[in-house]
């Protein structure tokens, strides 16, 4: 028999690996909405709608592949392939065709053409794939479970969750740093983050990177919903809960900064599972209560750089 | 068929301004009306969101059964038209259009809402304005538990009977469980099912330690938190009232980490989802339908009926006709039988709205599987089936070694509060209160 | 009452490993022009800055009128009577040049009633007289973003006279403006200054307008005063004009 | 352009009233109508200092939960509107002090979670709130007479109505001030307002507490209106429902935000009635039409058409 400490001790060990899952969710969507706001100054309500569509199309083209006799195996590149499909064609469509043409305007119109094209999106969604719950969950069974030794007894999670989410998360992570700090278009992209008005000034074509950015930002949303869709039934309603959430890891992340919002992902998650451990009443408030704490120690966000107000 | 989708602008906009006259045949529930030219109703459902699980399908319920009934010459020779309003954008948006249906679609009955806070919001406005509501498939019990709405009728069960019944057969079926988790959705029915639940099993067997009390977040997609939580705990027992898309989420990331193996699920709320779960959902487990509307139902009152009724909806939608197309098919029976004595009341003259409401009271009116009479105080009798899941020829779970509930024994007695009458029940009412089928 | 209106004493800052402030050390006497003059970099808006309290000084003391004023918040100085106007002119740009030096007569008057219009006759009264006396009347109701260099440097300058200060630290007053108005420009605010009474403090290139308009000139480098006394003198200095307006010269050219 | 917009007040004013009449059911539309325009005017005053707040259905549903709680205890209309007015313009000041040192996201992002956190209280709070089944507000007195129905619907819309003016002309009377002219300046150049003396977050506070104030007394009217309040009011879109009706009607005049929230909720309604399954699309495709085609919102458009008659 354990003492109270033991027991939760290892409690708090389950905490970690359930927060780290729905930590590597979190940041998988916010990421991609990051990106964008770091260089487009677009805050993208939108981003909710992509990750939703990702998340069906994901489901809708994996029971496809299955029907079609891919094997089973196919299960987990299908979701890459959805959500690139997803980004690559909204991503650029939404961009040229709405975005382009307010950059000029006044932030709160962009965010208010992103707002509009939330609310169609959602009845579209509801149009191709109805209301009725939608399901694939062969990614979630492909790889079965996995079970973590807790105490005498035993605790099964699934595979999926335990290494695909953080994996596919920390791969994106590390590919996302080194795609900004190695290559010629990361570098781009940082410094158009960092001072718009000197970027453009030095010739960069910032209709192109703008582009690129938002295709990227897409995708990564779809991603996230992609990713999600094995273990969740998508129903009407998904992108609104999902958008607050994002909208919460940028502003405490600090703009534009990828690993900013990787630790905030990560605070949010850890302490959203041990909040459902120890005091799950509070679990609903652990992210905004992140971000007020976070913006009351720093205005800028955690990775937040102060911008100088030049005199 | 006309449905609001034909409702034109102009239309709108003419009813706009001519309904001065009809805010007159509204408030004057004496006065004596012709026979209409149609028959409207105006039916509130989600037809966004994620409830729309529900809404959609009842809407569709709605749109076939109107057809029938106009197809066989409409309800006392007038064929009914229906308008449909959205619950999703909130009260504030409800509770207009409300009004509008009343004083401009000038609808002759309204159908209220699966939300029960939607339902709150209605009823008084059923008073005020005088016109029959029927609350179709919301289950507070708060309603005519606080108050009196002459003009609303609840034509199915409520959440007392939907909570009382699982109680009972759990106690009867697993009567040794000594812990119980809950983990239901965090809005007001996921709290009052668990006080109505938590009442009862206190009253008739003491002593159950509860575990956990998990309220997620409505609308989560993630219980993997939750459920590593309650694997750990390893419950006897695990209560969620959860439904829709949530629930099938529950359940799959659930049985696959193998918890259904560890702890035995009541749900009281399950049939809706079985569906989309399909072999998700484990044999043996407690399933209820809010309602006795099963469609394995051993003995219905009228087995072609629901033959009919199921096999039609499954054919014309290509999809399962769930609990929220019953209490559609309930609401509209309700109706017609309402019409029908309240015309031979009349000696064939057509009902205002004061005698319409007066032909609910004490209605009795058929289902396919049974026969439900309106209390007097509004509240419909609609007995419960509750069974362990099981699999047949269909590709989802259905129940067997049901019980049967009639809605008297497990409905609290008019003019008591549902959470004092739970706390008056004592042990061994599981094995009075229902009856194997 | 003492000579000296506002004394900096080894006031330091250095970003990062470039000191800003090496020790400056600097009175400025009540009602005359003292001019700046320096190479870019030297510090000398640095010194404006940490006048005015949006730099704070990591070393010394600035005191105004006898009192510390460092690392005050920028309104608590203006508060106190010293203005400053921008390298890059800080106009309000939704806002008419009329407008713009309404606010800043609205912001040295109040706290007013909050449902008196901004132009409320006083003091619009006192903008359009202003605006008069910069020879700005043509483009009072012209909107600031549509105004050119020269003329939002005088817009600019205009809001911080309206302050009604007794110390004005000017950042480069006629850089943008066209060499052949510079001359009238500086004519015309010399003349405002010295009808209000203002002491000046002015970051200037030009030496030409330096050895007409200043009474005393300090040479910055690298953070630290070179030379401080009268243009003649200062300006005549060999070094100084090695290493300061020979730089001036070749940059300008 | 003055004369016109009060002109054009009197008249709109006169066309609800008549509206209001001919179609009693539009009456209640109406009403709240003018009870989110008054918070838009709110909402107005912070986009001038390019501020957009993403929370202020806080204010919006504190106002209503207030007048909920209090209405059994003190139930007269002419009391809890300035009642949950003021507690509203409280918890502005509370929350203001804390967010007006924030700008644009942080701004945006800080409101929106606080007024997540508030709403997230209201369903957790079931014992005190009933959660999302909601509130049910009786049908309080109205200077102490108990109205019928229908004359207490009347007097909630008269009352909408002249606040809805009231308030119209004082807002423009702020913006015309330096108050409201400093808050553009907040907009343009902020650290120039500081070398004036002027204190920016003192002027973004003050219209802080006043969106607020509006916001509430909002709240309250929606509520008396409504007579249930839920949750739902206080959640984010609903918030950036307000941010729409701001842009749709037009930032530039006191006019502006009612006449957004007017077409808003007949569009709302109209779309709803029409395209049940796809009013939000439908509002979303006006949305995007306006701020693609007039971005200067219905008040832009009214003022081009009148330029050019004149």
């Amino acid at each position: 028999m354990y003492g109270w400490f033991e027991e939760n001790g290892l409690l708090l060990g389950l905490a970690l690996l359930d927060g780290l899952a729905y930590a590597a969710l979190v940041f998988m969507v916010a990421v991609g909405l990051n990106l964008v706001f770091g260089v487009l100054r677009v805050l993208n309500v939108a981003h909710g709608s992509l990750y939703a569509i990702g998340a069906y199309a994901a489901a809708s083209l994996g029971l496809f592949a299955a029907s079609s006799g891919l094997p089973a195996w196919a299960s987990l590149p299908v979701l890459l392939v959805a959500a690139a499909l997803v980004g690559g064609i909204l991503g650029p469509l939404i961009e040229r065709l709405l975005l382009r043409r307010i950059y000029a305007q006044e932030p709160v119109l962009q965010l208010l053409v992103t707002f509009a094209l939330f609310m169609i999106l959602e009845d579209a969604q509801k149009l191709i794939w109805g209301t009725q719950p939608v399901q694939n969950d062969a990614a979630m069974r492909l790889l079965g479970n996995f079970d973590v030794p807790f105490g005498a007894d035993f605790i099964p999670f699934t595979a999926y969750q335990l290494f695909v989410l953080p994996g596919v998360a920390v791969a994106t992570l590390v590919g996302l740093a080194w795609f900004l700090r190695r290559t010629l278009t990361g570098r781009v992209i940082v410094a158009v983050t960092t001072d718009r008005e000197a970027a453009t000034a030095m010739g960069i074509d910032a209709s192109r990177i703008y582009l690129l950015t938002f295709t990227f930002g897409a995708i990564l949303a779809a991603l996230g919903g992609a990713l999600s869709s094995p273990t969740a039934s998508l129903v009407p309603g998904l992108g609104a809960q999902t958008i607050v959430l994002s909208f919460a890891v940028v502003a405490t992340a600090g703009l534009g900064q990828i690993e900013g919002a990787a630790l905030t992902a990560l605070m949010i998650g850890l302490s959203r599972s041990i909040a459902v451990y120890f005091l799950p009443e509070a679990e609903v408030l652990t992210p905004y209560l992140i971000m007020v704490a976070v913006l009351l120690v720093r205005p800028q966000g955690l990775f937040g750089v102060a911008e100088t107000r030049r005199v | 068929m006309t449905t609001s989708a034909s409702m034109s602008r102009r239309s709108v906009l003419a009813g706009a301004a001519t309904s001065g006259s009809l805010l007159m045949a509204g408030s004057g529930a004496e006065a004596q009306p012709a026979k209409p030219a149609e028959l409207k109703i105006g039916i509130t459902t989600f037809l966004s969101g994620p409830a729309s699980v529900f809404g959609v399908p009842a809407k569709q319920t709605a749109e076939m059964l109107a057809e029938q009934i106009n197809a066989a010459g409409g309800i006392g020779g007038v064929p009914v038209r229906l308008s449909f309003v959205d619950e999703n954008p909130g009260t504030e948006h409800l509770v207009g259009e409300f009004r509008r249906l009343v004083q401009s679609e000038g609808v002759h009955v309204v159908f209220a809402s699966i939300s029960s806070g939607s339902c709150l919001a209605c009823t008084p406005l059923s008073d005020e304005m005088r016109k029959t509501t029927i609350l179709w498939d919301c289950g507070t019990q708060r309603i005519f538990e606080e108050g009196r709405h002459p003009f609303a009728f609840r034509t199915q069960g409520y959440g007392t009977s939907e909570v009382l019944a699982p109680l009972l057969y759990l106690l009867k079926h697993k009567p040794d469980f000594r812990s119980i988790a809950v983990i239901n959705q965090d809005y007001a029915w996921g709290r009052d099912s668990w006080e109505l639940w938590r009442a009862g099993m206190d009253a008739m067997k003491p002593g159950v330690r509860v575990v956990a009390e998990l309220f997620p977040r409505f609308n989560s997609t993630d219980f993997s938190t939750e459920i590593t939580r309650l694997l750990a705990l390893r419950p006897d027992v695990i209560l969620s009232t959860s439904w829709g898309g949530e629930l099938v989420t529950l359940v799959r990331q659930a049985n696959e980490r193998r918890l259904l193996e560890r702890s035995l699920m009541v749900l009281p709320v399950a049939e809706a989802s079985l569906p989309p779960l399909g072999r998700s959902m484990p044999a043996g487990h407690i399933i209820g339908t809010r309602g006795d509307h099963w469609v394995n139902h051993p003995r219905p009152r009228d087995k072609a009926a629901l033959d009919r009724f199921v096999n039609g909806y499954q054919q014309r939608f290509n999809q399962p006709a769930i609990y929220p197309c019953h209490h559609m098919f309930q609401a509209f029976s309700a109706l017609q039988a309402a019409y029908t004595k309240a015309i031979a009341a009349k000696s064939g003259g057509w009902p205002n709205d004061q005698e319409l409401a007066a032909a609910f009271q004490g209605l009795t009116f058929d289902t396919p599987t049974s026969r439900i009479t309106i209390r007097e105080d509004g509240q419909g009798m609609e007995d419960q089936i509750v069974g362990l899941s099981s699999f047949g020829t269909l590709p989802y779970a259905v129940p067997e070694k049901m019980m049967l509930y009639p809605a008297t024994n497990v409905s609290a007695p008019v003019g008591q509060k549902s959470v004092d009458w739970l706390k008056t029940l004592r042990a061994g009412l599981e094995n009075t209160a229902g009856e194997a089928i | 009452m003492s000579d000296v209106l506002l004394s900096a004493q080894g006031l330091r800052l250095a970003f990062g490993g470039v000191k800003a402030a090496d020790g400056i050390d600097l009175d400025v006497r009540r009602g005359e022009f003292l001019a700046i003059i320096g190479p870019n970099g030297a510090g000398k808006t640095t010194f404006i800055n940490m006048t005015t309290g949006y730099l704070r000084p990591q070393a010394g003391i600035i005191t105004y009128e006898g009192q510390a004023i460092t690392g005050m918040a920028p309104r608590r100085i203006v508060a106190r009577g010293i203005a400053r106007s921008f390298q890059l002119p800080q106009l309000f740009t939704e806002h008419t040049v009329l407008e713009n030096v309404a606010l800043a007569i609205a912001a040295r008057e109040g706290p007013w009633s909050p449902l008196a219009p901004l132009l409320r006759p006083r003091w619009r009264e006192e903008a359009v007289d202003l605006l008069e006396r910069f020879g700005l009347t043509s483009i009072a109701g012209a909107r600031a973003d549509a105004l050119n260099e020269g003329a939002r440097k005088l817009a600019d300058i205009a809001m911080a006279v309206a302050l009604k200060p007794r110390l004005l630290l000017m950042d480069e007053p006629t850089s943008g403006v066209a060499a052949n108005e510079k001359m009238e420009v500086v004519e015309t605010l010399a003349r405002v200054l010295r009808a209000a009474q203002v002491t000046a403090v002015f970051v200037e290139h030009d030496m030409d307008v330096v050895e007409r308009f200043a009474d005393r000139v300090a040479v910055w480098s690298q953070g630290r005063i070179a030379a401080l006394g009268p243009p003649a003198e200062v300006l005549s200095d060999p070094q100084v004009q090695r290493d300061v307006i020979g730089i001036e010269r070749h940059a300008a050219a | 352009m003055r004369r016109t917009e009060t002109l054009l007040a009197i008249g709109g004013a006169a066309l609800l009233v008549l509206l209001a009449i001919l179609a009693p059911w539009l009456r209640f539309v109406l009403t709240i109508a003018l009870a989110k325009g008054v918070a838009v005017l709110g909402i107005l005053l912070l986009l001038r200092a390019g501020q957009v707040s993403f929370g202020h259905a806080l204010y919006l549903s504190f106002g209503a939960y207030t007048v909920a709680f209090l209405a059994p205890a003190m139930p007269e209309a002419l009391i809890l509107m300035p009642v949950a007015m003021l507690l509203s313009g409280l918890l502005g000041l509370v929350i203001g002090l804390f967010v007006s040192r924030y700008r644009d996201i942080f701004f945006s992002m800080l409101n929106l979670a606080i007024s997540m956190v508030f709403y997230s209280l209201l369903e957790k709070l079931y014992h005190y709130t009933k959660g999302t089944d909601g509130i049910r507000v009786g049908v309080p007195r109205f200077l102490g007479m108990a109205l019928e129905r229908d004359q207490f619907e009347w007097a909630m819309f008269g009352t909408a109505l002249v606040l809805a003016l009231a308030i119209g002309c004082f807002v423009r009377l702020y913006l015309a001030s330096p108050m409201g002219q400093a808050l553009s300046a907040i907009k343009t150049r902020e650290t120039r307002l500081e070398f004036m003396g002027l204190p920016a977050r003192a002027v973004l506070l003050s219209a802080y507490v006043l969106s607020a104030l509006m916001g509430g007394l909002a709240g309250s009217i929606i509520a008396m209106t409504t007579r249930h309040v839920t949750p739902l009011l206080g959640y984010w879109t609903v918030s950036g429902e307000l941010v729409f009706i701001a842009i749709l009607g037009g930032a530039g005049a006191a006019l502006g935000p009612f006449l957004g929230a007017v077409t808003f909720e007949l569009v709302r309604v109209y779309a709803a009635a029409s395209f049940a399954d796809a009013w939000q699309a439908i509002l979303g495709l006006v949305l995007l039409g306006v701020i693609l085609f007039f971005s200067r919102g219905l008040w832009g458009m009214v003022e081009s058409l009148w330029r050019r008659r004149a």
